[in-house]
């Protein structure tokens, strides 16, 4: 299982260039239309990242994706590429040197998650309930800990934590944005949901997969 | 979608940057990707960074040569550049004296660009920030620095620009551009919406006897949505709502420079019989107009439509948005 | 209809005039109905009278100024100022060692001018003509006197306008314009249409994935109309159609100066990249760009596409063409 | 019958004005699409020279007339401008000082429709045949010259001249444009009636049934 970190985060950037348009569409309503274009140019910026970083250790790999990422620019680049930092900080120091994705653990995920989520609030000044993408990684960390106290196995750990990340990010229709550009729109932003949080859950979705498939 | 003049929507900005940079190699040049430069950089003295998402042409790129901006970073389409683009924007700017970032409020700009600062302390360049928020739309009176920025970009970056060339600090540039700020109020309208290119729709729907009033230059929604109407009544509502605001400051008249900003679709005559009567209204307010600026400054791509600026001038403002600028788009 | 931000349609031609007027007060004014003079006119020197229908702003009354023209007759929308009006022009360009009266070769506009250069011939006033045609488009490159004039008449204007400055006389500047237009050559590209003010509808339908190659600035026909393409391939189509009536003179290379004009919707990023692509194209055939202008020139209201416009330089156009020149919408 | 010359210029302005928007959408065929804004600013100037115009003397009125519709500028002004004013020229001569229509007679139509089909010939270079306001005002001309050498009464005269003016301008439609904008559209100019055409025979019969009604 998880053969390949590299191969994961490939598959998810694919995955984000395929839903350009539905993430357009969903930012459309409450934002400026560009998310699923600027995450594309992301996505793009990861592969490319990945493609001219030639070790297969899971820090390095995050950090390359992280570069990627915080190139596409916008309000998401720098939460992604603080967050990918501090998920790569996570990695680094379980193991350096480590090349493969060996030892993978919902612990591990766990701290990930939280890692990325501290950094991304750190950065951003978002809480849970404004309506960011904090609103689908906040529960991934809940569920991966949760899976961890109870000593699930680790697929059954990763597909709650891909239902937390929909079900964070399908919740998120009912806010009303607090920060970043839907704030202006306020109550108007209700009823739709968020654009970061939804590319997030499908990020989430193709790891998941491609660690499931594998 | 939109019908658009562009390759693959992926390398639109790219492209348009290389057109740009080769159109007008006498005053600018590709500093590094996604900055452009002064041709000549300028020795010893503040340098102005301004910078923010594509699609707003002539902002960024064309604000920057003698008298103005040194470096304009510039990002994906309605996207802030990465701190990456932000940081090298610095140092084409900087010749020792300290670099203003001056930009458009918005959250994916300050991220960016507060990274980038962050990074240019570690390198030794001090910088100081400004934040243009002068859309009266965007945030009630008491909560003006939350507001965004939209066409009053021009004027601040014109005076702050003018106090960087003639040997200010950057305390006193940076200074200048709050006054300029502060001075400035802004509205928008808007008539039709605009296609972030590779997004395959348009940023928002808008029925074809609608418009929107106060709608931001990414579409942010405004605060009214309203029918057609003739462009005296139109330009009414959008000076009243700027009067009104500086009414909530306590001023009620003064000198202004007036700019009637196109937004991207809409022809001169339009932008001229709204000038018209921006002006005669605020005439009517007490106000005299001695600058005025009628033409496309901050565009939302294709968008139809048009936003008023009124800077409160004083006697350094003046001078500032009078000194002699020569940028790739600007006289 | 399409939506237009103006009042009752009648008066939109005259309050377009009177904001601009008002707006650029320090370099124009109001000189006679329709007739926009240069704000100090001047003396002893061949005038310029520049003209024709409205619509197409900046042209042509953002070309007044020093340098550049003395006069503009402003008409209707898309309809040739009046013979009384193109008199008043001539009138407020005069000072004494006759006008040259340059415009775009329309029936229209012929008219109405020939017989203002009777009535000014009446009044002892000498005038020459310059009609501009540079629409490859239009007619056959053996027939190139009846084609119309689209943007370069800026090109054709500034040329004239300087040689009158520095003080040639009329036959002079006269000659000196046609060579100029003698070496111009233009076509346009439209994607949507535009509407006159009052006439409820657009001047031509086109549909949502078409555009028409060689189309003119009223919404004439053109020499394609085929479906949407990316802007090389558009770019490309458009510069071989004035490279091949380049060839058919015999000319297969020299100097250029390279303009790519909005219509009226166009954003920059699209002129940008039509510019990019343009200009590799006429260094790949062999010509080298040495002067470069991009935006909006000789408008069409509001209708979205560009044009280009291909001057070939000698040494006495380029100087002309250098030469400064102050207008409310040229640096 | 034709109490008022000036009522009848009124009317037709009138009905140029109303015909606003189709005449636009004829000349949008395969023209700029402004003859109907056009016109109607000529209608508009016509009202206005003629409030400005003290005396009902017929010269007076149609120079007045004249400077109305020269006033409009574009391709149809000064074609108006001069045809009013050759039309004047043939009341002038008529009687110098004559101050109402008596005296209107088919012969003396007959010499003004001729007067202006030559005035507007000599100015714009056109032929019968090329697509243009001619080819409606030629067949008047011959209307009026068959109804005057029958000996008809100028009743009938009148409606045989209103019939001309409409079946000329109908004829258009079958013409290719060789002269004016139209001209570059050729071949596809082909189809639909010449605005020009169009708008004149509106005014004929305008005038004619001010003529017939009073
Ligand atoms: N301060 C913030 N903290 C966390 N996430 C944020 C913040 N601001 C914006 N976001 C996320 O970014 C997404 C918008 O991304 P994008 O459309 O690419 O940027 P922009 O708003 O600059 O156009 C939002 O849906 C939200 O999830
Ligand atoms: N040379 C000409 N001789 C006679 N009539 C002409 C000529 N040129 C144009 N016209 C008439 O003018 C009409 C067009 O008028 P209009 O649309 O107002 O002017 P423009 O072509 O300048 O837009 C044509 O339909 C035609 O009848
Ligand atoms: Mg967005
Ligand atoms: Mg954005
Ligand atoms: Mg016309
Ligand atoms: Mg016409």
């Amino acid at each position: 299982m998880a053969a390949s970190l590299r191969h994961a985060i490939v598959a998810a950037a694919e995955a984000v260039e395929a839903a350009r348009e539905p993430l357009c569409a969903l930012d459309a309503e409450t934002g400026d239309g560009d998310h699923g274009v600027t995450m594309a140019i992301g996505a793009r910026g990861v592969k490319r990242q990945l493609g001219a970083h030639p070790g297969d250790d899971p820090a390095g790999l995050v950090r390359a994706a992280a570069t990627g990422m915080a190139g596409a620019g916008g309000a998401i680049g720098p939460i992604y590429g603080r967050g990918l930092l501090a998920v790569a900080g996570v990695l680094a120091e379980r193991s350096t040197g480590a090349t493969s994705d060996e030892g993978l653990t919902l612990e591990l995920l766990r701290r990930c998650a939280a890692a990325a989520a501290d950094a991304v609030s750190a950065l951003g000044h978002a809480q849970a309930g404004d309506k960011t993408i904090l609103d689908a990684l906040l529960p991934v960390g809940a569920a991966l800990a949760a899976a961890a106290a109870a000593g699930e196995p680790l697929a059954a750990g990763l597909q709650a934590a891909r239902a937390a990340a929909e079900a964070g990010a399908a919740a998120t229709a009912g806010m009303a944005a607090a920060v970043g550009r839907s704030a202006r729109f306020g109550e108007r932003s209700r009823g739709s949901p968020d654009p970061g949080a939804s590319s997030f859950a499908l990020i989430v979705g193709a790891l998941v997969d491609d660690a499931l498939a594998s | 979608m939109l019908k658009k003049l562009l390759n693959d929507p992926f390398d639109a900005v790219d492209e348009m940057l290389d057109g740009f940079v080769t159109a007008h190699a006498d005053v600018v040049r590709l500093a590094a990707p996604r900055v452009i430069g002064r041709r000549e950089p300028a020795h010893d003295k503040v340098g102005l960074v301004v910078g923010g998402g594509s699609g707003h042409e002539p902002a960024f790129a064309g604000y920057v040569g003698a008298g103005l901006a040194d470096a304009a970073a510039c990002g994906n389409v309605f996207a802030a550049p990465s701190p990456d683009v932000c940081l090298d924007a610095i140092r084409a700017a900087s010749s020792g004296r300290g670099v203003l970032l001056c930009y458009g409020n918005y959250a994916g700009d300050v991220l960016n660009f507060d990274l980038a600062a962050e990074l240019a302390a570690g390198e030794g360049i001090a910088t100081a920030t400004l934040r243009v928020s002068d859309d009266v739309a965007s945030a009630p009176p008491q909560d003006r620095a939350a507001r965004r920025g939209i066409a009053g970009d021009l004027f601040v970056f014109k005076v702050a620009g003018a106090a960087a060339e003639r040997g200010d600090d950057l305390a006193g540039v940076a200074a200048l551009a709050g006054r300029a700020n502060d001075a400035c109020r802004s509205l928008g309208v808007a008539l039709s919406a605009c296609e972030v290119p590779g997004s395959g729709r348009p940023t928002f729907e808008i029925g074809p006897d609608e418009l929107e009033i106060g709608m931001g230059v990414h579409g942010e929604p405004g605060i009214r949505r309203g029918t057609l109407e003739p462009a005296d009544a139109v330009a009414e509502q959008m000076l009243e709502a700027i009067l009104a605001d500086w009414r909530a400051d306590g001023v009620e008249g003064g000198e202004a420079a007036l700019l009637v900003n196109g937004l991207g679709a809409t022809p001169y005559m339009d932008l001229y019989v709204l000038y018209r009567a921006a002006r005669r209204g605020l005439e009517a307010a007490g106000w005299t107009v001695s600058r005025s600026f009628v033409g496309e400054y901050v565009t939302s791509l294709e968008m139809a439509g048009a936003s008023f600026s009124v800077l409160r001038l004083d006697d350094e403002l003046r001078v500032l948005l009078d000194a002699p600028a020569r940028t790739a788009r600007l006289p």
